[in-house]
């Protein structure tokens, strides 16, 4: 308590972060503390208000930057996320759960009405909702960081610039490009690899090439994707229907041009 | 509910733990009501998504399970469909998937001792409050957890995710040079571990014991971590992967959305992680870590829960010499993986989770297409050990002010680590089930 | 080994001199302009009236914007800017004594001493006055070079509009046209009400001999040709101030072009005749 | 001229690097010849080849014989060296109420190993484009070029359309012919410079004789001959100029994934992002310039939306720049026939039948 006091005499206008979890694997907060090198100095620069993964301290709103990781899956929770977009001046979705509904979103496609059937018969699990939704769908959202998990080089990036007022560096072009600048060798071209890269958003630093796999989507849709000519060539490289299905929607299978791409 | 004598003590939501839980404490007078230890993860329904996927989609889906330990997720998935299709990930390949396993190990460990427990000993709310007064440890601990993230990283191309594994094997093998390069750094890490554990041996201790049941996974050749034979309990019992069903049934509470287990025979708790295997697989650590866990006050069949941080910080360090020893060993391996070619049939996985037995089993067709998955997440069974040990123990300090009991409590279900977020499975898997 | 020499200057191409803002001007609620001198002493830079600079918020980014103070002034550099973006927002809340980074300065310019012996027509909208107003000082401080000099203005609402003091000032000359209009009146407006491109067809200018500077949004401007046109204006009289995305200001980044111009080299001042049919084209 | 052995070519090697040059030239990784640094000849890809190139397919072969250049391009050009990927234009410090920027940093000498006739080109054209940029000229100026004749055309290749290529020249240092046949494996080495000159002349080996010239001759006819792909570039620029509202865009766009790759691999697309950086406590700052693309909708982002919203739009920005604008800009075209873009477009638009396409329509 002494220790916390202290750290607010010395800088008592420190912008106040709070990450918040909704349904998700933790990944994308853990993200923040997977930041050896910075996270001190992130600590000096914040006060984290808000972090139960990290800290027992619970300071009250309203919070200059909230983190949301997670998607909205039960009743509480919708209304939980209006309450932390009241308290939050910005409010940054991180990675794949909180900006598409994530691979919980697979839930998405069964029939409502059956699954509504089941669960009202099941009254102690009436607190399910039939559908796993982006924080998008509930409350303004100033900044999205995609992935499944985020790229920790985004999120520094991101709050550096949000101290700042710097725009958040979250260019929305394809992966193919940092595939190339990082030198990797095309696995669609090169090996006949299906790969999700033309289409997925850049910010992971094209690792699934990098490793000489084909890219699977967890960055989500780039702007404009061209999904139809995608699927085209996929086809001419020999996947069937329900293999480019599950390509599109495993992890951002909430995300409109996924969700359409897999189900065309 | 609630009388004019009764004190309900509530945990809204637990601070450090890795995803959400609550705990309620219902005392009347001098006598415990009732303890809740409540999972309010909302439910992600992995088993049921799983169905219809091809199998080697899985250790990418499963991974999704927990950030926190996501290679345990793969590679228990991996070895379950492997053990379907009659393939055995051996020599290079296993020296690898058994290396990222030690970086999980210490990145997780390492978060846990020093982030998240170590400031319960010490009375501070958070790692940033204890680096006010123990600069040097917090610098020096997450120096030896980003060894381990960089571990990942190396051989899984990303610590949280790593998208680099695959059935029988990965996709890419690291150069030889690349993980030669973290030697130097394990080598500082293992020394500054062990000035590390000095710190933690000297902490006060809350004189608590149980009579636990341990389980734990056991390699004939080595301390289990990546993989085991057997499941191995301090009762003596030995069964193989295929008789975990048979060992532990798994019930639904009410008051949480996580399954727990306990004993199918006897109905009781048994207790996994670090504290378990430490116990069960003490002879496999090298003799001189043997006689360190001694000296820092881990004796053999040590019962008392809070000493689990020590535990963490002997298999740190167990980790940490295993890695260089594999990263010595290692040869880059002529191909990346072996085939795995789908056949219709039931696999077993188990590996050693930071926190304990993670488990897995699939049934898959000819096609290999996934007909069934069962995962079993080493909190949810450990979370009736929990709801066990928060009797006992807040029964003897009813004494206490609310805030004391509440931070003693808070503390001892944190010698778990508990990983909330990977408690997959619930009750209504049969709904998902369902043909929709 | 057969690199080409590399002229003088070039090695600081990229590297932004400190200014130092000496003063700021709050024109609007989210327009400001500051006045700008070297961080080190000496004079500003020399630039040619509807020039621009890359300006520098240390650590945030860097953006261009025109110069709009007098040229032959040889005073500090000014620019006038609107808040729009983390950038300018950050720019706003700087005060005297602040420091930021200048290069330039960079681009064409307004044709004023080509249009010496005409009839002037100065059309801007919005904030698009800033980069037209070196080229109004030039023909007040030259006034007899030129025949009839006229300014059109227009704005959103009446508190949208620039430089009110100088605009008064101007409008009392006698040997200026400064006729202002906004699209949308506050109750205490009694000037015109309409769009900017309607005046052209007052003001008593020779369309014959005129040249016309024009500079706001992309399509008042286009609709401003349209009516200089009209009234008889020649394509080549008519000259307009583009704008596009600008990383660099000096042709390397490839984000201006329009079609084969770059907007910051080439430009950003184009006569009509060379940007026409391109600004025709949808999305080019 | 001079006949150099597989020595003598080791020699060359050699001597570069004993000139304090890090060489960077073909090697095989991941099914595909890419650029990197190299120390001794072996580590080219020897043996190999990669001539059977199509729109979105790439595969090596092996060759019959032990030929060290016998391949064309990869995906990887020069500009990653002389215009990288991601560059530091500057660094910077806080300082009292301003800043200050560090020193540049002096660039690294290179000698590039194996350049062919049609990067040789694309370096001329980015040595236009950079002709003021502090940076690349000095990398540019530290640079050695080792070009290489082809002697074999890929799939793609157009060179000659482009009148680029396959003959080096000019702007080399050094330009070698390889000769591969049972009957010798050799060299045939020809300065471009003083400096290649003073170095030949250091090297083992003998004068080459006019059979040894007539064989490179008929080697590189062989390559002119055989190439993949053709662009008739007469009176192609005005007829684009005439097209920007032509429906073959969208036609195209269909098609396109405005993925970027095409604009990544092509050594004479220069687009770039420039971004400020600082440190989270704001004291420090960079500012990096780094590959963009035209197919990107940020690329023509201004307050109030973005130029080029449809894909169309992009595609006709790039195609036109490339082989219209080009000319007006810098006086040559965009495209030197190196045909990565076909090769390496993942869906395998190819420029050379879409500009047909156009001018036909
Ligand atoms: C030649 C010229 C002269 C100008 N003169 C003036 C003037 O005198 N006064 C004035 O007020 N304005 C002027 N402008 C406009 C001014 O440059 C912009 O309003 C300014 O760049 C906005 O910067 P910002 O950071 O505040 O806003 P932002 O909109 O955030 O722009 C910041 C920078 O980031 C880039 N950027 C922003 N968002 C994106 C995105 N989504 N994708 C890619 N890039 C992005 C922009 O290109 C810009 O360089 C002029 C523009 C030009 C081209
Ligand atoms: S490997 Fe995938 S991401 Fe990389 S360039 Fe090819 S298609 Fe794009
Ligand atoms: S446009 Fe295509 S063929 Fe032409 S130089 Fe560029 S990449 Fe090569
Ligand atoms: S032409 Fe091909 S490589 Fe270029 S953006 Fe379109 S799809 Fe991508």
């Amino acid at each position: 308590m002494n220790t916390r006091s202290a750290r607010n005499a010395q800088a008592p206008r420190r912008p106040r972060l709070a990450v918040w979890k909704f349904a998700s694997c933790d990944g994308c907060q853990l993200s923040l503390l997977d930041c050896e090198d910075e996270l001190l100095a992130v600590a000096e620069a914040v006060e984290l208000a808000y972090f139960p993964e990290a800290t027992s301290t619970v300071l009250p709103g309203p919070y200059d930057i909230s983190l949301v990781e997670g998607s909205i899956t039960t009743p509480h929770d919708r209304e939980r996320i209006q309450q932390v977009r009241r308290q939050s001046k910005r409010l940054v979705t991180i990675g794949a759960c909180a900006t598409s509904g994530g691979i919980q979103a697979l839930r998405n496609g069964r029939d409502v009405t059956e699954f509504a059937r089941i669960v009202y018969a099941r009254p102690e699990y009436i607190d399910t909702l039939a559908t796993s939704t982006p924080i998008a769908a509930h409350v303004r959202v100033d900044h999205e960081l995609r992935g499944c998990p985020i790229d920790k080089g985004q999120l520094l990036a991101t709050l550096a610039a949000l101290l700042h007022g710097r725009r958040p560096p979250l260019p929305s072009h394809s992966v193919c490009e940092a595939c190339k600048r990082a030198g990797h060798v095309c696995v669609m071209v090169a090996h006949g690899t299906p790969c999700l890269g033309p289409v997925t958003q850049t910010g992971c630093g094209a690792l699934c090439p990098g490793c000489a796999r084909g890219c699977y989507g967890c960055f989500g849709p780039k702007e404009t994707p061209n999904t139809a000519a995608l699927s085209a060539h996929l086809a001419a490289l020999g996947m069937d229907d329900a293999a480019r299905r599950r390509l599109y929607q495993t992890f951002n299978a909430g995300a409109e041009a996924f969700r359409k791409a897999g189900d065309a | 509910m609630t009388t004019s004598r009764t004190r309900v003590i509530e945990v809204d939501t637990l601070a450090r733990v890795e995803g959400e839980g609550a705990l309620t404490l219902r005392v009347r007078g001098e006598q415990l009501l009732g303890v809740e230890f409540r999972i309010f993860e909302p439910p992600r329904f992995f088993e049921a998504f799983l169905r219809g996927r091809d199998f080697r989609e899985v250790p990418d889906i499963t991974a999704r399970i927990c950030g926190i330990c996501p290679i345990a997720y793969m590679m228990g998935a991996s070895q379950a469909l492997e053990d379907v299709c009659g393939v055995t990930v051996d020599g290079t390949l296993r020296v690898l998937r058994r290396l990222i396993y030690c970086g999980e190990w210490i990145e997780s460990h390492v978060l846990h001792m020093f982030l998240l427990h170590l400031p319960d000993f010490l009375g501070v709310p958070d790692a940033v409050a204890l680096a006010a007064t123990h600069r040097e440890a917090v610098t020096q601990a997450l120096r030896v957890k980003k060894l381990g993230n960089e571990i990942m990283r190396a051989v899984g191309g990303r610590e949280i995710h790593p998208v680099n594994l695959q059935l029988g094997g990965f996709y890419r093998a690291p150069e030889r040079s690349r993980l030669a390069a973290l030697l130097p750094e394990i080598a500082w890490s293992e020394a500054a571990l062990r000035h590390l554990l000095d710190v933690l041996a000297a902490l006060h201790f809350p004189a608590f014991e149980v009579d636990y049941e341990f389980m734990a996974l056991r390699h004939p050749d080595e301390y289990a971590i990546d993989r085991g034979e057997q499941l191995v309990t301090s009762t003596g019992i030995a069964a193989p992967l295929s008789g975990y069903d048979a060992l532990l049934t798994e019930n639904h509470v009410r008051h949480s959305t996580a399954l727990q287990s306990r004993r199918a025979d006897t109905g009781t708790p048994v207790h996994l992680g670090p504290l378990a295997r430490v116990n069960l697989n003490r002879a496999q650590l090298p003799a001189e870590l043997q006689v360190l866990a001694e000296a820092l006050g881990l004796p053999p069949d040590c019962r008392n829960p809070f000493k689990a941080i020590l535990a963490r910080g002997i298999e740190v360090l167990y980790a940490l010499g295993e890695a260089r020893r594999l990263i010595e060993a290692y040869r880059e391996p002529a191909t990346p993986a072996v085939t795995v070619e789908p056949r219709a049939g039931t696999g077993f996985g188990a590996t050693e989770a930071p926190r304990g037995i993670c488990y897995h089993r699939y049934a898959i067709d000819a096609g290999g297409q996934v007909l069934d998955a069962k995962i079993v997440a080493p909190t949810s069974v450990n979370q009736r050990q929990i709801e066990a040990d928060l009797y006992r123990f807040a029964a003897t300090r009813l004494a206490l002010p609310d805030a004391e009991l509440r931070h003693d409590c808070e503390q001892l279900i944190r010698n778990y680590d508990p990983c909330i977020s990977c408690s997959t499975h619930f009750l209504d898997l049969r709904i998902e089930r369902e043909p929709g | 080994m057969s690199a080409l020499p590399l002229p003088a200057g070039d090695a600081l191409l990229w590297r932004p001199e400190p200014y130092r803002i000496e003063r700021v001007r709050r024109d609007l609620a989210d327009t400001f302009s500051l006045d700008l001198v070297p961080a080190g002493g000496g004079a500003p830079l020399a630039f040619r009236p509807g020039q621009f600079n890359m300006l520098y918020a240390f650590g945030l980014g860097e953006v261009p914007i025109s110069i709009s103070g007098d040229a032959e002034a040889g005073g500090p550099l000014v620019h006038t800017i609107r808040a729009v973006g983390p950038v300018t927002e950050a720019m706003r809340g700087l005060r005297a004594g602040a420091v930021l980074g200048v290069r330039g300065p960079f681009g064409s310019h307004w044709p004023v001493v080509e249009a010496e012996g005409m009839d002037l027509v100065i059309i801007a909208g919005g904030v698009g006055l800033a980069p037209l107003r070196p080229a109004i000082y030039y023909a007040l401080r030259h006034r007899r070079r030129f025949g009839r000099v006229c300014i059109f203005y227009g704005a959103r609402t009446p508190d949208d509009l620039l430089y009110k003091a100088e605009l008064k000032r101007w409008r009392g000359e006698f040997d200026l046209v400064v006729d202002v209009t906004v699209d949308r009146a506050s109750h205490d407006w009694a000037g015109k009400v309409g769009v900017v491109t309607r005046l052209v067809e007052g003001g008593g200018y020779d369309p014959l001999h005129t040249v016309a500077l024009v500079c706001g949004p992309e399509v008042m401007m286009r609709y401003a040709a349209r009516a200089l046109l009209a009234r008889g204006v020649a394509r080549e009289g008519i000259f307009l101030s583009l704008e596009r995305n600008m990383k660099c200001a000096v042709g390397l980044c490839g984000h201006c072009q329009l079609g084969p111009h770059f907007v910051c080299k080439d430009g950003p001042v184009f006569r009509l005749d060379q940007v026409e049919r391109l600004l025709a084209v949808d999305e080019l | 001229m001079k006949r150099l052995t597989l020595d003598g070519l080791e020699a060359l090697f050699a001597a570069l690097r004993g000139q304090g040059f890090e060489l960077i030239g073909p090697q095989l990784r991941d099914a595909a010849l890419v650029l990197g640094p190299l120390e001794h000849a072996a580590e080219l890809p020897v043996g190999w080849t990669d001539t059977a190139q199509d729109g979105g397919r790439y595969r090596l072969a092996r060759r019959p014989d032990r030929a060290h250049f016998g391949y064309v391009v990869g995906p990887q050009s020069w500009k990653r060296y002389l215009f990288p990927p991601e560059e530091v234009l500057f660094r910077a410090r806080r300082s009292g109420e301003g800043f200050a920027l560090d020193p540049a940093e002096p660039p690294p000498r290179r000698a590039f190993i194996g350049v062919r006739a049609c990067d040789l080109a694309a370096i001329q054209v980015q040595d236009r484009i950079f002709v003021h940029d502090p940076g690349y000229q000095a990398r540019r100026a530290a640079a050695f070029i080792v070009a290489v004749n082809c002697t074999e055309a890929g799939g793609t290749c157009f060179c000659v359309s482009q009148d680029t290529g396959p003959q080096a020249r000019g702007g080399f240092d050094l330009a070698l012919t390889e000769l591969c046949t049972d009957a010798r494996h050799a060299f045939v080495a020809e300065a471009g410079s003083a400096a290649g000159a003073a170095l030949l002349d250091a090297l083992p080996g003998e004068a080459a004789d006019a059979a040894d010239l007539a064989a490179a001759r008929d080697a590189i006819a062989h390559a002119a001959a055989h190439m993949g792909r053709r662009l008739d570039n007469a009176g192609l620029a005005e007829a684009l100029r005439a097209r920007l509202e032509h429906p073959h865009w969208q036609q195209v766009a269909e098609r396109c994934l405005s993925c970027g790759n095409c604009t990544m691999v092509c050594p004479t697309c220069f687009c770039a992002n420039v971004e400020d950086r600082a440190s989270l406590d704001g004291d420090s700052a960079e500012r990096v310039r780094s590959w963009d693309s035209c197919f990107n909708l940020e690329h023509s982002y201004i307050v109030g939306g973005n130029v080029r919203s449809s894909g169309a739009a992009r595609y006709r920005q790039w195609l036109t720049h490339k082989l219209a604008h080009w000319h007006d800009q810098f006086g040559v075209s965009g495209c030197t026939g190196c045909g990565r873009c076909i090769t390496w477009c993942p869906v395998g638009i190819d420029i050379t039948a879409e500009a047909a396409a156009l001018r036909a329509g």
